[in-house]
Order: structure tokens, then C-alpha cells, then sequence
């Protein structure tokens, strides 16, 4: 006897050579928008290309590249709202970047600075390192907006590996019994550093996880910023009004290494790379905005030098922001220091100088 | 005015701070009609609604998460571990989260919460239900450790933990959550939390302890008075951070130490008072200090549990061992 | 688009009036059988019952019961395999004394004696306190049996609300992506403490947690042992046969306080109580077995007589077993006492005695 | 024969040991085609198959039950956490189980697993990949703390780790994985779990200490010889169970110690060592123990993380400190 059945959809709007599936909705008609977003796509890109640039020639540290993944971050930064709250995993500076987190701070927290996420978006959690308990956090956010009754939504996203940690279900299962404002993201990029999802769960979708937890769980093609926008965008409508959680498995595929310091060729195939590079996000949203006459080769050689720019100057500033004045890394531990650490203080400040070096101007 | 425990002290705290600020919200598992199981929130969910008093999901982790949660969006909100023995599956957010959140976000964002957990043996309970590892949590920067030993200090340290701008892991020792009764005045005056307590004076030796220990540890005083030996007695309560000024007092006159815990031994928060006084104060040590503690073993089932626990007795010998030190 | 589809099943062959609802399987028509679990269940409840009159009377500590859920423990019990393994959660009394663990011994357990869970089934898990945990380690159980290609099953079992815990899910996410020859049993005995399973997740069932992992999620009548017996059987063979895992979802009720500390009446209404009462697992069967002239009163008598002696042998057993020696907290730390442990051990000597008092005879 | 750093140490003594016992199977996050985030284990894979070193799904806390119930039939498991950062959803499991099966079971059933990971900071990493909190293991009854600081101590170390029939903690110095070579012979020999290694011989002062701040705590030893102070240093290697014999006699020589640690200060290891120094050793004692440790703090993200780390010229401060002691 059947008592309970599922189903799980995919959803699309472009297909992977830029033609439609199914005819936009009146709000995504409108060219700028399109067009706009082609722009942040292409501004992610050229930003990351640099960021990892900087890596190799040792002025930022480990860093986690979006290539691939640029449609997900920019549809999501779109589809939320300015007083919503983003919690977000490791690899969401296409989000953050779109919410007033300037790329100057997101180079300055990969480049090993605890000033980059002392950022303008007052509530918005910092990047997280640990994986999976962000979810269960932003599970809290969503609680204490719920609590307050007001109509926000809260976004927290995770890697497709990160579904195997049991946080990640925590947070599913207390989203789905508190009815919580909050939409899951799940970046399926394919990996897991050098692990493939046949190894990570049997499951056939990540989607599915959500129905342990007794709630939506859907997929969308991730290369498709209509489709991430449409389906964040409902999600987050119906966060904001009571109707409770959504998951969403966004499918993509990691262009990239994992960071700068994996070298993906040791474990990832030339066919299955090559093959991913025809699904990429911005070659498919081009093709549209060029076959309706709204893109051209002039108009992108434009972009690209406009968003080299922005990014150069936010990298000057990056590079030219001066080092943190040594006794930060005691004085935001407590509101107010404890005894113990003020001994422990003085000693910073008599070795800390030294131990720096001359390549410290705090 | 009623005489309260310490257990009642701790929902008189929490009523106390729900009546006066709407951002505190208490939640764990069974606080809501079954008032939890030692009833610390008995009649609160009734009072306060379930909105305030909220019954989770059975997943430890994920309460270390949604009160982070809140906490970062500028509730107060108080969690209840059910046993400290449960705790364990929270401790990667609390660690990694909790601790961490002032500084990694360089003040924007902070984390006013408090995680509660009855803690100790002596209850005759199951297995897991009474550890003491207060050590684990002293050890990881960011956090504060709290531990009352009696009903007005429960009480105003409470308070003070709802208050602190960061967190707080606030341990109630079970064993002496009834064991004795107090008038606490429902004044909402909070005690501070970087403050030992000088629960006896005396100038031959300095017992230095916290939780349910420091009820063995005064009766060791008392029994020590009878031969003319006056003990000093120290309630540490905010094992972090520590009042290390008022313990170092102490020893500064009296010269002899004995530190008493329940937790094992190896690396527990005896360890670093001992080794503090022996930086600090080595010059006024006048013999070894002893610490008398649960052995490094797991804490045994009831049965034979009475034998961690640190009795009168060896509390009285280790004493004698000081003092007959030449 | 539909790219997953998935139904949940509910399995019963006695219903609560004790008539049947399917045939019963050539195997299950052997009469002695069925006698013999109606034995075991009455055994069972006589022992529980038993246990919480020592309780009340100071002779042994904190004890969870379990009344109402006879069925789901002897069922297992039953369709486990000697060579099979046992990772338990703490309301399993009713699976390990079917496995050659006295009566005394859980007794012992329960008494605060570490010596109850040195019993005989040498590869059975100890009862296990912390709720979730036994799940991965079970996991870990089966995948050393896997990596022997040994034709061996491991259960193990868990309360509805302990499915809450992140470890559950990652058991069963484990399970599925290695295949592993593990079965899951959740007692859902509709409360975890005080908390009422609608709280505890938004999910209809909770076999469909397994969906999450991508394998199969049943539901069975918890109070029809045949039903539960069956099920457990066929997700063993499975399992010993390299069909990989299942989740089986055992529905009673818990007629009894959470343990000896607990005081359901402070939350559980007593209609509630009464209906389940209805559709507990002993009259069931009794039903069943009159119905076919297996069962009568006297032999009903003979049976109650037979039990209480073999209990009552049991506890004798139990309070009768000398106190371990107090050196047994230190020596089974380390297969070899480290230095401090040896000298921690002196202090114990020089003062346990005296701390246990009189009442020690170790 | 070929002169290996400490992480190729660690996979010759892997690979060793999985040739030499079937039972011994290794399990982690990108341990298989990727070798591991630092390589610990490459080729390991290539040589023994998929069934014995194999990629785990991404969970910690199940990887540690895993190897518990691995273990529990008799396997050898090995895990490797990829940072010791993202151990502490393991720990519930490490805690209330791996430690505890032998004494819970009264023997019946017992853990011979090893958790590897590397830990502590200096190599520009991310913000989490860079901590040393052993302390929070060693404070655990029934768990065993192995720190190798030479390519030698981890070889023989973790071979003794693999052999142990109870668990053990292995901790890789991530910062000198790589930083010297040294001949280690794989001879399949094991050394002792309970021995500290006296590093150098001196009279003056006794510098104790483990992990990768053997480093900089053997230069300062140097740097002191250069003035004529005779420093005897010590690498603990076993934080746990901790080889006290050693450095009493070491301390009863010199009556002087520093300890370093790179973990914060607070309840670090360093605090237990002081204690047990200042009980046992307290009239040998010439000056105060000084503790040079990481602070109270989070660990630094790397900008500053240099500041967090124990100095030469902290070290060597410290040990005037006590040599100026009157
Ligand atoms: C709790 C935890 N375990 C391990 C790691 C190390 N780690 C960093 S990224 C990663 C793989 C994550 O893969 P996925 O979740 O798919 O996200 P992606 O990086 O592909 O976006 C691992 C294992 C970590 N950061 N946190
Ligand atoms: C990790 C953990 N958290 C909390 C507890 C305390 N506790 C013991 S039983 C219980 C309720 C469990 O309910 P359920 O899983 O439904 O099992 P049942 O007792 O109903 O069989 C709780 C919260 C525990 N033992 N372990
Ligand atoms: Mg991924
Ligand atoms: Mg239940």
C-alpha cells in the first residue's frame, strides 16, 4: 500500500545553445535585465581570472575559483532582496559581490585578513569554511526573522558533497518542521574536490534530500541563469510569505581546479571538462542576447574592458589597504578583554613587531 | 522570601530575563510542557508561550546552530543541552561558530547566547549523563565557562550570561541542583563574570574549587577546622575566564594549594590553575600542589562512580600532604 | 519535468482485531513459531515490568521501557542470523536477550555496571546511550563485513526522534553510496520524551528519510509481528546477498513513561493512550492465535507462570553478582596502564574502599 | 637509501604497514586517486586497490563511525580528517565511543583505530586549516596523543599508532612536512607510545615541547649555546600518555623549564606538564615554569598567523626569564 509518493522536477528556460525552452515571463522580458546579468556573469569571471592571477604570483592565498558556477551566484544575488540574509558556504563571491561586499574585501579574506568580512551588508554571515553548518545557522537567522514576523528570506547554499554531512539534513529536517523562511541551495558542480557524486550518495538527485525533511526539494539547470533566477526567485517569494523552506540542487559543472592549491587533472577527465565547457553559462546566455540582437562582439570587447577596470581598481585597493595594527587578532576575541589576555597582550606587543618583519606596516 | 535551589534559581534567572527582554528565547529538547527533564524550565512555556520556549527537533548540532542563528541577528537566546554527555554533536558549531564570530567578523557580528548543561555524577543516572568536561569548552578561545555552585550565584550568574555580548557555556552542577535552599531575591541583579568567590577565609591552606565539588570541599574546611587547620575556601565559578588575582591572593598568604575537580585529571582546568600559581606565585609555595581529582578514566556507571568523584576524604589527605610537606 | 519519482509502502498482515490481512507466507504458517514469538513477547513484558518494580524499589537506576513495542523486538530478534551483528540503540532489551544476553545482564546494565555489556554475543554493540551515533558505527560494522565478502546482515535501530540527529543521516547515506549490508529499523513509537513526532520533522513518514540517501524506505505495522519479522527477513536476505540497504520504519506506540525518570502524563493525553492500548502487539497475536484454536486461557496461564520464573531466576542472577573489584574503572582503559593510570590507581586503592562504604563487597 | 621528509614518512609507514597486515585498511576524504590534500597518502591507492583505501563521502562524524565499527571487527582502520580544523564533527563519535568501547565492554570489544590529521598553522592557509587543539583530545580518558616532529618519530610513531590495540589521535605538523629529509629505514620498526625523545643534551634549562614548535625550540636551544646556555630540549611526541619520567629528570637537572606549544594557552598541554612539574619537581625548581604558547585567541588567519606562533626570540626571552630568576 502506497502512502506516500514524490516526485522531483528540473527545471529550464535555455537550453544549452542559447534557444528557448519555454517562453520567459513577462518580468525576465525585459532586455536590460538579461543583459545586465551577462554583464555580472562576465564581471564574476573576470574577477576570478584575477583573483587566482594574484594566487600565482603569491599576493592572495588559497582561493576558490567560481569558473562554471557564475549563473548560480549572480541569479541568486538578483532574486534576493537587499534586507533578506545570504549564508553562504565558501565559494559564493558571485552572491557577495552583489550585495555590497566589495571584491576588494573578498580578495582581502582569501588573502588571509579577518577585515574582509567586516563587511557593509550588516547582517549577512562571512564566508564559511567548516562545511554543512552554515545550513543549520542560517536555520537560526531564518528562526529569529520568523519570530520577529518579518517578511524576509534567508539564502544558505553548500556543495553538492556538502549534503553528505549531517548538518546539512539538520538543517533540512528543523527548516521543514518550523516551516522556516529559507531556501537551500545545493552547488552541484559535479565534485567534491577530487570526489565524483557516484561516490558521494546513491541518491539520483540532491534535490531528493529534501524530501526526508518533508518539503520541496527541485533541480535546475545551474547553467542557466533564467532558470536559477526564476526558481530562487519563487523559492524566496514564498519564504518571505509563510509558505516555508525550498531546496534547490543548481547542476553545473567546476570549470576550475578546486582552489589554486588542487590540480584537478589528477583525477577529472579532458573528455568530461571539455564536454561541460559546451553547457558553461555565459557562452549559452550570450547566444540568446545575441540571436534577439542585444549582444555583439563590439559590445563585449566594451564589457570586458569595463569590468577589467572595476576589477583592477578593486584590486589596487586590496593591495594597497594597509595591514591590521597587530593587537587585532586579541582585541575582538570578547566585547571586553579579560585579564588573561591583556597579560598576553603586552606580550604581542613586545614580540609582535619582530616577528613580522619588515613586510608589516600596521 | 521563599528559599529556593539552585535548579529553581536557575528558572527564576530565566523567568526573570523573559519578563524584562523580549529577545530572550529559550530552546532544547523537552523545555516546553515536560519543562525539561530537571524542570530548569518548568512553567516557562505556559508563561511564555511557545514562540519563547520553544521544543526542537532531537539534533544537538542543529541547536548549536539555530541559536547562533539568533544570536547573530540580536536575540538572546539560551539553549539546553539535556545532558553535558549530549552536548559533544554541538561542539563543531560551538567551537567553529560561536567562538568565533566577534572575531572573524571583526566585530560586525556577534554572538550573544548561552548554552546550558546539567553536568556531574552523583545522581545515580545512565550512562553519559555525568561527565564533566568544563575542560574542553576553557580550552577554546572566544568562549566564557560558567559554573554555579549555589542558588544565588546561579541565579546572578545566569543573568549575567544572558547579558554577556559572548557566549557563555553555562554548566549546572546536578548533583546539588536540590541540595540545598537559599533566599534569592528575584532583584535581577546580575554577579559579574570574571569574579572567584571567597566562600571561607582562612590562612593555612587555599581549596580551590567549582560546581558540586565545592560542597565536598567546604565539608573538608569544616572537617579541617576541628584540628585548628583553617582552610581557605575558593568557589572559582567562571572557570573562564579566571579570576586568577583572587586565587593568587589567596596563595600569596596561605602557601598551600589543594585544587579539587570532579572532571579527569589529565589537562583539566586544575592543570592550568596549578601551573598559573606556579608561574605566578612560586616564590610563596610552601609544598606541591595537589590536585585531587576524577581519575583519567571515563566516569564510571553509578554503581562505582562514588569512586571519581573526589570525597572528604581524599580532600583532607591531600591537604595533610601539603601541610606536612617540609 | 519529472526526473525522480518515489512511493513509500505500508506493510501489515494482522490487523488490530487479529484477523489477517494477506495469507501468511508458507514459512510464517508453522504454528510453533507463531506460539513462540507470543512467548517471547510475554516474556518480554513480564521482564519490563519487572525491571521498573526494581527501579521503584532502589534496586537498580534509570530504566527505559518497552511496553508496546514487544513486537518490533522480538521480530528482529528473530530474523536476525546468530552470525549476524547487533548495533543497538538503548530500547533494545527486547532484540538482545533473543541474543544470548541474560536478563541479568541488562539488568546489570541498567544497575550502573559496565559488566552488562560484556555479554556473549561477542560482536553485538552495547546499548547505546548517545542517540544517532550507533548508526555510522554500525555502518563501519558493515562495511568490515563487506570488505570480508562475508554473507553476514547488521541491524541496527533507532527512536523517530533520534532520526533528527545529522549522524542518522549520514549512516544512511553511507549505507546507500557503499551498498552496505546494513538494515535500519526506526521504532517510531510516536514520541521522543515529551516531543510528539509533528514536531520533530515535517516528513509524512519517516521511511522516506531513506530517499535521501537513495534507497529503499518501508513502513510496517510495529504492533504485527509477522509483519515486522517479514520485513526484517527479506531486508537481511537482502542485505546478506549484496542487495545493500533498508530503511524500515517500525510504527507502536509507547504505552509506557520515556524511562523510570519520565512522567508522561505531564504531556501525553490519555485518550491518546487509550486508542493505542487498542492496537497493542500481544492481544493482537493473542486474537490471532484464540482465532485458530492455538491459544486459550489456561495455556495463557502456563505461559505467564513459565516467564515470571525465568525473570524472577534473572534477577536473582543479577543481585546476587559480587560487586566488581574498584580497581575495574582503571583497568579496562588501556589494553596496558599507562604510568599516571598506575598511579591514579594507588590513590583509588588507598581510598575507595572507604568511599563505597559498607555497601561494597567487590 | 633515499632521504624522505615526514609526510612521505607517513605514507612509507602506511604503506608498510598495509603490506604486512590485510587488516589494515585506510578511509578519508580524497584519500584515493587524489592522495590526499597533502599527499600522505599517494600511490597508496594505485598499490592496494580501491577496497583499501577508499574515498569517503564528505562526513566527518561518519567517518569516525566508520572506523569505529571497522575497528570494532577486528580491522585496522587508519582515517585522515583532511584538517585538523574540520575533525570536530568526529568528536562525539571519538568520545563516547572510540575511547570508551574497551572500558564500556569491560574488554569484549576494543578500538585499534588511528585518526590522523594534520594540524597547526604557518603555511598560509585558509582561515580553520591552522589549528592545534590536541588538548581537547589528551583530556579524553582512553585516547592516546601522538605528535611526530622528525621523519624517524613519524614513521616509527605511526606504526606504533596502527599497532596500538586502542585509539590513537596522530597529528601531522603540517608546517615541517616538508621541511627537512632525513634516511628512516623501512625496517617496519616501531617506537615506543609512552617515551618522550631528549632532542639535545643540557644542564641549564629543559625545553619541552612537541609538534612542529620543535623547530624553532631546538634554534633557540642553539641560539643559547651560542652564549654559553646548555638547553636540554625534549619532544614529548606522546602528549598522551605522557612520558613524565623523562622530563622530571630533565627538570630535576636543570631546575629550569620553558615549555612551548603552539596551541593556545589556556588549558593547552603546556598547563598540564607545569603542573605535574610544579607537584612532582617543586623543589627542584629554580624559577617559575614559563609557557610559551599560542594566544588566547582564535588562530590568526594567515596575515597575522606568524604572530600566534611560539618566536625563537620568544623562547629564548623566556628562558632568561628563568635563567634571570633569583
Ligand atoms: C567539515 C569540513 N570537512 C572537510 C573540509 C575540506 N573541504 C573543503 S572543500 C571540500 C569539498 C567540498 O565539495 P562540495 O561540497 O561539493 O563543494 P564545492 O567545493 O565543490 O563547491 C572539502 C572536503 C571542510 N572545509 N569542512
Ligand atoms: C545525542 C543525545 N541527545 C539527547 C539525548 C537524551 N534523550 C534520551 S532519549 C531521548 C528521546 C529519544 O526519542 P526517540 O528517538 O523517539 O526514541 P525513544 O526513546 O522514543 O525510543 C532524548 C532526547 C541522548 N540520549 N542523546
Ligand atoms: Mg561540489
Ligand atoms: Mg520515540
Amino acid at each position: 500500500m502506497a502512502v506516500a509518493k514524490f516526485e522531483i522536477h528540473y527545471h529550464q528556460f535555455l537550453k544549452p545553445d542559447g534557444t528557448l525552452k519555454q517562453d520567459l515571463t513577462k518580468e525576465l522580458r525585459d532586455p536590460k535585465r538579461l543583459i545586465e546579468w551577462y554583464r555580472l556573469m562576465t564581471l564574476l569571471r573576470v574577477f576570478d581570472t584575477k583573483a587566482i592571477n594574484l594566487q600565482r604570483v603569491g599576493k592572495l592565498g588559497t582561493y576558490p575559483g567560481v569558473l562554471g558556477q557564475e549563473a548560480v551566484g549572480v541569479a541568486i544575488g538578483q532574486a534576493m532582496h537587499k534586507d533578506d540574509v545570504l549564508v553562504p558556504y565558501y565559494r559564493d563571491q558571485g552572491i557577495q559581490f552583489q550585495r555590497g561586499v566589495d571584491f576588494s574585501q573578498i580578495l582581502q579574506y582569501w588573502g588571509g585578513d579577518e577585515r574582509g568580512s567586516d563587511f557593509n551588508q550588516a547582517e549577512d554571515f562571512p564566508t564559511c569554511v567548516p562545511i554543512a553548518n552554515q545550513n543549520v545557522i542560517a536555520a537560526g537567522v531564518a528562526s529569529a526573522i520568523q519570530y520577529r514576523n518579518e517578511k524576509r528570506g534567508v539564502v544558505t547554499s553548500i556543495g553538492e558533497g556538502g549534503t553528505s554531512e549531517g548538518d546539512f539534513y539538520e538543517a533540512l529536517n528543523a527548516a521543514g518542521a518550523w516551516k522556516l523562511p529559507l531556501v537551500f541551495v545545493i552547488n552541484n558542480n559535479q565534485w567534491a574536490i577530487s570526489v565524483p557524486t557516484e561516490l558521494q550518495t546513491h541518491s539520483q538527485t540532491f534535490a531528493q534530500k529534501a524530501i526526508a525533511a518533508g518539503f520541496e526539494g527541485e533541480q535546475v539547470d545551474g547553467n542557466d541563469i533564467i532558470a536559477v533566477y526564476e526558481r530562487v526567485r519563487l523559492a524566496l517569494d514564498k519564504a518571505r510569505t509563510g509558505g516555508g523552506p525550498t531546496l534547490i540542487e543548481a547542476i553545473t559543472y567546476r570549470l576550475c581546479d578546486h582552489t589554486t592549491a588542487d590540480d584537478a587533472n589528477r583525477y577529472r577527465s579532458k573528455e568530461a571538462l571539455e564536454k561541460a565547457w559546451t553547457l558553461e553559462p555565459l557562452i549559452r546566455l550570450r547566444h540568446y542576447l545575441t540571436s534577439e540582437k542585444l549582444w555583439d562582439a563590439k559590445k563585449e570587447e566594451a564589457c570586458l574592458q569595463d569590468c577589467r577596470k572595476i576589477v583592477d581598481e578593486e584590486v589596487n585597493i586590496y593591495l594597497n589597504r594597509p595591514m591590521a595594527p597587530i593587537t587585532d587578532i586579541i582585541d575582538y576575541m570578547y566585547a571586553q578583554c579579560p585579564e588573561n589576555l591583556k597579560e598576553q597582550r603586552q606580550t604581542l606587543l613586545q614580540f609582535g613587531a619582530d616577528i613580522l618583519g619588515s613586510d608589516h606596516h600596521g | 522570601m521563599a528559599k529556593i535551589t539552585l535548579v529553581e534559581a536557575v528558572t527564576q534567572a530565566l523567568a526573570y530575563e523573559m519578563a524584562h527582554d523580549e529577545d530572550v528565547i529559550l530552546l532544547g529538547e523537552d523545555i516546553g510542557l515536560n519543562g525539561g527533564v530537571f524542570r530548569a524550565t518548568e512553567g516557562l512555556q505556559a508563561r511564555f508561550g511557545e514562540r519563547r520556549v520553544r521544543d526542537t527537533p532531537l539534533a544537538e548540532s542543529m541547536i548549536a546552530g539555530l541559536t547562533i542563528g539568533m544570536a547573530a541577528q540580536g536575540l538572546k537566546p539560551v539553549a539546553e543541552f539535556q545532558f553535558m554527555g549530549f552536548i559533544y554533536p554541538a561542539f563543531d558549531n560551538i567551537l567553529n561558530h560561536a567562538a568565533r564570530l566577534r572575531n572573524r567578523t571583526r566585530g560586525r557580528l556577534h554572538c550573544p547566547a548561552v548554552f546550558r548543561a546539567p553536568f556531574g555524577g552523583g545522581i545515580h543516572a545512565p550512562e553519559h549523563h555525568s561527565e564533566s568536561t568544563e575542560a574542553l569548552f576553557a580550552h577554546i578561545p572566544g568562549l566564557q565557562v560558567v559554573i554555579p555552585s549555589s542558588p544565588a550565584r546561579a541565579y546572578g550568574l545566569l543573568l549575567a550570561a544572558i547579558r554577556s555580548p559572548d557566549p557563555v557555556i553555562f554548566l549546572e552542577p546536578k548533583r546539588i541542583y536540590r541540595l540545598v535552599k537559599q533566599e534569592v531575591p528575584d532583584d535581577g541583579k546580575a554577579l559579574p563574570l570574571q569574579k572567584a568567590f571567597v566562600l571561607r577565609e582562612g590562612s593555612d591552606v587555599s581549596l580551590i574549587s567549582w560546581g558540586a565539588s565545592m560542597h565536598e570541599t567546604l565539608q573538608a574546611a569544616e572537617a579541617l577546622a576541628k584540628e585548628n587547620i583553617q582552610a581557605e575556601v575558593i568557589d572559582v565559578a567562571t572557570v573562564k575566564p579566571l579570576d586568577l588575582a583572587t586565587i593568587l591572593n589567596s596563595v600569596n598568604k596561605t602557601g598551600r594549594v589543594v585544587i579539587v575537580h570532579e572532571a579527569a585529571r589529565f589537562g583539566g582546568i586544575g592543570a592550568e590553575i596549578a601551573a598559573e600559581i606556579a608561574e605566578k606565585s612560586l616564590l610563596s609555595l610552601l609544598a606541591p600542589i595537589q590536585r585531587v581529582t576524577g581519575y583519567d578514566t571515563t566516569m564510571p556507571y553509578f554503581k562505582l562512580e562514588k569512586l571519581y568523584l573526589p570525597s572528604v576524604a581524599r580532600i583532607v589527605h591531600a591537604v595533610k600532604t601539603t601541610l606536612e610537606f617540609a
